[in-house]
């Protein structure tokens, strides 16, 4: 089980990496930051592991004041709760984050995007699915999912 | 497979279907059988407790025949008598009241002493009953016929058509309990406003999103409106915008009044309960916050988290209606709301105080005789003060909804005031104009 | 790839100490050499770009012997002429300009056309240049002496005895970096403030919260004051409390008046830069958030977080200054302040005509011979008007810093516009009762 979790990773990496080749030197770098400023530990579930780069300090220590720190670590909201789809989404942030991390070219504040926004907001569903299925049913006609963080913004870390 | 369908219906319809629910089920009891609990918090609106400027007080009266209700709200008009003189010649200066609750609102529009001094038309039905299943009835399934039929009607006439306050079928389609807006004056009013924000063709019904309607649902009634022409047809005077200023413009357009003031000769109108278009001017409307946020807010039932349908002041309950989006005591909270609403009260009494004084000068002016033309102009500055000042009275937040807007607002009637006794007075103004080098206003 | 590698370091190194700093380095550039990140912000306060109703803009002239500058800042006399009217007969009608970033501190004091037509004390320097060094020097060591001292210099020869814009030393301590107050007047003023509301014997240094005195520091400099006495002495009218109201009564009570408004006879106050005092009423301030907050925000710098010593306005780097709190984009966090500010703007517009109004009046009263006993309430509601809106004109934000309490003050300006006229033309007011029922103010 465990090797198989790793060949994937090594083949989003592998792929990750062909795609930078192509781009050029700039994303060759950023893998290598990827391995040296441990952006493997995007692999495990530790929130600890996010933490090592200090960019993410503010979240890691939100996170620890948070009601969710005892019941959800960083991965548990940001990738997705199927198992391809949780590597992949760790792959490629882990790639982008690294790569930004070198170059120090992003916006600051960070601002969640779109995709990990979704991410998120699908992880509230999947623990708290029945004690909200009786607000997130009523939506034929228009087919929007009610925004759980337009509420509990600072579930995950105090912001 | 088929494992995972079912269990996506199942989450997806949480509640026992006990009783089949149609587009005519309007007696909110049935609705109750498959949705008990928001059903318990819809009968709830009974309650009636006083907050520092809001929520309503029970006070006891001798029931009458012709009113034969033993609580009412307090009344406003003994709160403040300056109301009346305000209203001089109106209906609302002879009975106005806090007002409360939802279940109260057929019997306080049908015994109401306002109906004793005016012969009240049928639209005022709109707003106070499940005026849906009339629609339908009266229309033959075309609710926009039933309407002009209901407004058409003589008050006590339409008034047999409907037989409970608004109730579920009034916001919510009944087979997948989507909300949805029943009230065509709405659907009218609302589509007249995006064209004046440069959205063609807007379906209420069709086009809101999800949060909109959350609010919606309570601008059906909760806005300032008038009774168009003969038809009596329900409006909402909209089509220039949502603020006082574009209102007051509509208004002047269609040359309406609501009466002729009895102590000043002025045509002047009664503003009424604008809470959609003041929240719609506050922070908290432009960060997509919606009425029901903070009225019914989500409540947890057991494992279940609902709608909480006691409609009513948040400020009675802090802790679900604000606390999930601001991390600040229940004390605090409440202190940050009242803070806004004494700076407005207070206002709004300077203002009174101010309008008072230009209906007192005016009066003067006319009791001495001078001529229509004279005064023309310094009516016409009652008419804006007075619009303007009970824009915000009629408002029920004191402010809340809006704090700067309706402190602005509040203020520029007391510069109609000042300019409405300058004009009695032959005192140009020395000023009109705007600095130069003035940045543009956005 | 150093990057990374550096970034490392610089978390466990926040920084070197170069030089070694007494309580007697007044020069920046040597607190520089410790604190490179802080040095080169504080530099960057020479940037000159506008905003929509702040920043400012760098406009040229030709230097001459008086005043050697070549870049100014706009006229706000010639972007809104009423200016002039509304200060008839007082320096600021000479020369009023836009202020801009602390490096030009010095100079435009120094250089101000207010200075040729006025002899102005020494007392000025106390806001306008790094005055701790002064301090210590005139009062061997005592801060209060020295500032005494100071005060009753005449200006030109106080202005010797400084030599650099506000500098490090007169927010930090130079050993622990920790804020410090160095001003003697705040000392006073927020001591008088506190003891109204019930806290005795504040010792600023002593007792003030970190989150304070991220306020407090700036709070040194950008309030309302006058000059007490013959001795001069800079002064902070606090003792009633910080707001509008407050500060005219203390005036009030001690029968201070900047000057004699040369069309009205009026005596007449100036309002000036009250940002602490308004601030305090808004909203931000409530919930704790502090001038450094947005003037002065974090920002990373490699692997440090450094407060950001370009002190600007926060809107020329709204995703440091409001995106920490606010989860909304750059373009919607400009609208919502300008929103604001676009508010008051057009009120104070209102709020000056109808100043202008007063003040012809009065001066068509004046001319023709009325008497000074006929005038004196119009005067006194000259001076209450043009001090509430100078409250807010003179207040740099355009009621950002509490939207509600800006708008509310002209508002009440106007109102002491419309009693002036009252006063004038003999109109009685009709009623000041507040309503029956009310309910108490909090
Ligand atoms: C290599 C350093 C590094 C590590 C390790 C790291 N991050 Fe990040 N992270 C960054 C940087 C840099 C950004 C900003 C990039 C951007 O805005 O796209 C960022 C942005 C983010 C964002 C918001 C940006 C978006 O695209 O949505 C999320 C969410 C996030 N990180 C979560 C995590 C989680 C969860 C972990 C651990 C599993 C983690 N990070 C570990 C450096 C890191
Ligand atoms: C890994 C499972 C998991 C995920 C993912 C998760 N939660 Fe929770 N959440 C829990 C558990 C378990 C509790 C109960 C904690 C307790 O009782 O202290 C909880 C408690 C809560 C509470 C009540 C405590 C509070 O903070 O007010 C809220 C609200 C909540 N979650 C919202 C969310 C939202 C919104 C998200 C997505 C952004 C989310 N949750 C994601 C498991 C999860
Ligand atoms: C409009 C605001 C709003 C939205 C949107 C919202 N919630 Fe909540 N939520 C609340 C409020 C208010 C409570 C507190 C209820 C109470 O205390 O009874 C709450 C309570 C909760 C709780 C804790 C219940 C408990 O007491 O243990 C969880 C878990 C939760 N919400 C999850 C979610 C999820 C998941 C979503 C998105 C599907 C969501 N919420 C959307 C307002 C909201
Ligand atoms: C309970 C769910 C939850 C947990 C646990 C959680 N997050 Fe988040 N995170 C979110 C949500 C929801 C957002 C989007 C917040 C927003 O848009 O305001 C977010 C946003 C972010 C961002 C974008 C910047 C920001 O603050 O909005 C980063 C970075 C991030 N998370 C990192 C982490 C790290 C690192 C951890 C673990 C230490 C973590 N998160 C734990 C739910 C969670
Ligand atoms: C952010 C929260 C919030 C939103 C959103 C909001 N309100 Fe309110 N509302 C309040 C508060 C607070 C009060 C003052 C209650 C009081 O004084 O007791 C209030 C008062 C009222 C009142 C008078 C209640 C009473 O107790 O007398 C009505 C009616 C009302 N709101 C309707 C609406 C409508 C309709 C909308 C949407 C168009 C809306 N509100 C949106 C918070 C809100
Ligand atoms: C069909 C018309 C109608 C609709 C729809 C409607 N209201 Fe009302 N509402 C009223 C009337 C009428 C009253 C006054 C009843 C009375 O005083 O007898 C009222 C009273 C209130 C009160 C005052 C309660 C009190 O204690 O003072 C609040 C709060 C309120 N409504 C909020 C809302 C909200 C929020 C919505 C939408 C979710 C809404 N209303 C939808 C007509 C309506
Ligand atoms: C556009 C919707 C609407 C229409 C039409 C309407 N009302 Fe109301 N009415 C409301 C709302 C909302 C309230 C609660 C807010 C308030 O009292 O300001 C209310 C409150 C009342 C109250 C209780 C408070 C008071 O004023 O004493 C009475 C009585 C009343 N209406 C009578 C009438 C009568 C009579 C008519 C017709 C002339 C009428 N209404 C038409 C929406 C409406
Ligand atoms: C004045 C408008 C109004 C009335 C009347 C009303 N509701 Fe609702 N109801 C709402 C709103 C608003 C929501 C939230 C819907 C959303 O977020 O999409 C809601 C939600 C619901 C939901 C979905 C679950 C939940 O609680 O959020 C059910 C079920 C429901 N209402 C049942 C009823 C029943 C039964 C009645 C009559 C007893 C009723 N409603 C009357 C406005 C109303
Ligand atoms: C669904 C989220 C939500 C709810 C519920 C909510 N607020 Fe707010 N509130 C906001 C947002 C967003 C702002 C705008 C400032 C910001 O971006 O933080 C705001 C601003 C405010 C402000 C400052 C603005 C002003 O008008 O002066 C006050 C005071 C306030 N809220 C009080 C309340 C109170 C009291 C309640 C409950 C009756 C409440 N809020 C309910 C989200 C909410
Ligand atoms: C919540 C954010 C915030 C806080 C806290 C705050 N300000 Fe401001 N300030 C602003 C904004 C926004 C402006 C308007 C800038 C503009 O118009 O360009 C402003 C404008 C100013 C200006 C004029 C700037 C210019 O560009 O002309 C001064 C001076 C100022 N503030 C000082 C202070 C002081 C002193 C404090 C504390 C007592 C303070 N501010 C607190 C946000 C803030
Ligand atoms: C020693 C007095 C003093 C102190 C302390 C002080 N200021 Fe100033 N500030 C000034 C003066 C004087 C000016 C105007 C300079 C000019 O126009 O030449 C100014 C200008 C400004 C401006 C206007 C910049 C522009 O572009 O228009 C801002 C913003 C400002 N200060 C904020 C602050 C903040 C925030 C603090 C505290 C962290 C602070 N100031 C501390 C005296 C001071
Ligand atoms: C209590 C502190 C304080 C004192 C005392 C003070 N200033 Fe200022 N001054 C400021 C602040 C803060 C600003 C920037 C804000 C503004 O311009 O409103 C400023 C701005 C200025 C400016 C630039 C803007 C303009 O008005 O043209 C000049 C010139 C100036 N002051 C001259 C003087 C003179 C002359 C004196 C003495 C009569 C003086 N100042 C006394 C704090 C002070
Ligand atoms: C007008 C006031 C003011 C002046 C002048 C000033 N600072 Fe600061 N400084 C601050 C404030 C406010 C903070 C934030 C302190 C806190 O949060 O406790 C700060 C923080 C600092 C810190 C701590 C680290 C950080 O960045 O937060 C250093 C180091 C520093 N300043 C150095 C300097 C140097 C060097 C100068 C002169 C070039 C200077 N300061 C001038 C107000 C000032
Ligand atoms: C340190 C946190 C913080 C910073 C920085 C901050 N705000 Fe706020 N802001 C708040 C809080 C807290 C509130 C009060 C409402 C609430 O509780 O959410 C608020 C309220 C507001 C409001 C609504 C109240 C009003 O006055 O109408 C606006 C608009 C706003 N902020 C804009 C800004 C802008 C623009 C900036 C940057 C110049 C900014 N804020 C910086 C925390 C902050
Ligand atoms: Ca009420
Ligand atoms: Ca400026």
């Amino acid at each position: 089980m465990l090797s198989r979790k790793l060949r994937l990773v090594n083949l989003q990496i592998l792929k990750l990496a062909l795609v930078g080749l192509a781009i050029g030197a700039a994303v060759g770098i950023g893998l290598f930051t990827f391995v040296y400023a441990k952006g493997y530990s995007y692999m495990s579930n530790d929130a600890v592991a996010c933490a090592n780069c200090h960019i993410m300090n503010e979240q890691y220590a939100g996170w620890q004041k948070s009601s969710h720190r005892a019941v959800a670590t960083c991965n548990d909201c940001h990738t997705p709760h199927d198992t391809i789809g949780k590597y992949a989404t760790k792959a490629s942030n882990g790639f982008w984050h690294s790569y930004y991390f070198t170059f120090n070219n992003f916006h600051e504040p960070i601002q969640i995007s779109g995709k990990n926004l979704q991410v998120a907001e699908a992880s509230c569903r999947h623990c708290h699915s029945e004690l909200t299925a009786s607000i997130t049913a009523h939506r034929a006609g228009r087919d929007e999912e009610i925004s759980c963080i337009r509420c509990h913004r600072s579930v995950g870390h105090m912001h | 497979l088929t494992n995972i369908f079912e269990r996506k219906l199942e989450g997806k319809n949480p509640f026992f279907r006990v009783v089949e629910l149609t587009d005519d089920t309007v007696d909110p009891e049935i609705w109750g059988k498959n949705f008990p609990l928001q059903y318990d918090g819809y009968k709830r609106t009974v309650d009636q407790v006083r907050t520092r400027y809001g929520g309503s007080e029970a006070v006891h009266k001798t029931p009458k025949d012709s009113d034969p209700r033993s609580i009412v709200a307090q009344s406003r008009l003994e709160e403040d008598p300056r109301l009346k003189a305000m209203w001089d010649g109106y209906a609302f200066a002879v009975d106005f009241r806090e007002e409360r609750g939802h279940a109260f609102m057929l019997d306080d529009q049908t015994f109401t002493e306002r109906q004793d001094v005016v012969k009240q038309p049928g639209s005022c039905v709109n707003c106070h009953a499940s005026a849906y299943g009339a629609y339908k009835k009266l229309g033959n399934g075309d609710i926009f016929k039933g309407f002009d039929a209901l407004n058409k009607m003589p008050y006590f006439e339409a008034r047999k058509e409907v037989s409970h306050p608004v109730s579920c079928i009034d916001c919510h389609d009944p087979l997948t309990m989507a909300l949805r807006i029943t009230r065509p004056a709405f659907m009218t009013g609302i589509k007249a406003f995006k064209a004046s924000q440069g959205v063609k063709d807007f379906d209420v019904n069709r086009d809101a999103t999800r949060q909109e309607m959350r609010s919606f649902v309570c601008g059906q009634c909760h806005v300032e409106y008038y009774f168009k022409g003969p038809e009596k047809t329900l409006t909402y005077p909209w089509q220039n915008g949502l603020k006082v200023e574009n209102i007051l413009a509509y208004y002047d357009e269609v040359k309406h009044k609501d009466w002729v003031h009895k102590r000043t000769g002025a045509d002047v109108l009664k503003a009424q309960h604008p809470e959609f278009e003041m929240f719609s001017q506050g922070i908290h409307s432009r960060a997509g916050v919606a009425c029901a946020d903070c009225h019914m807010p989500y409540t947890r039932e057991g494992a279940m988290k609902i709608s909480d349908h006691h409609v009513r002041s948040p400020l009675l309950n802090i802790n679900q209606s604000c606390q999930t989006c601001h991390k600040a005591d229940e004390n605090e909270l409440k202190f940050r709301a009242e803070a806004i609403q004494t700076r407005t009260f207070e206002m709004r009494n300077l203002a009174m105080d101010a309008l008072l004084d230009l209906i007192n000068e005016i009066q003067k002016a006319k009791d001495v005789g001078r001529p229509d033309a004279e005064l023309a102009a310094a009516r016409d500055y009652q008419r804006k003060a007075q619009f303007y000042l009970d824009f915000v009275e009629a408002e029920n937040s004191m402010g809340f909804h809006a704090p700067a807007e309706a402190v602005r607002i509040l203020g520029e009637s007391m510069n109609f005031t000042r300019m409405g006794l300058m004009a009695l007075t032959g005192v140009q103004p020395t000023h009109t104009a705007k600095p130069a080098g003035n940045p543009a206003t956005p």
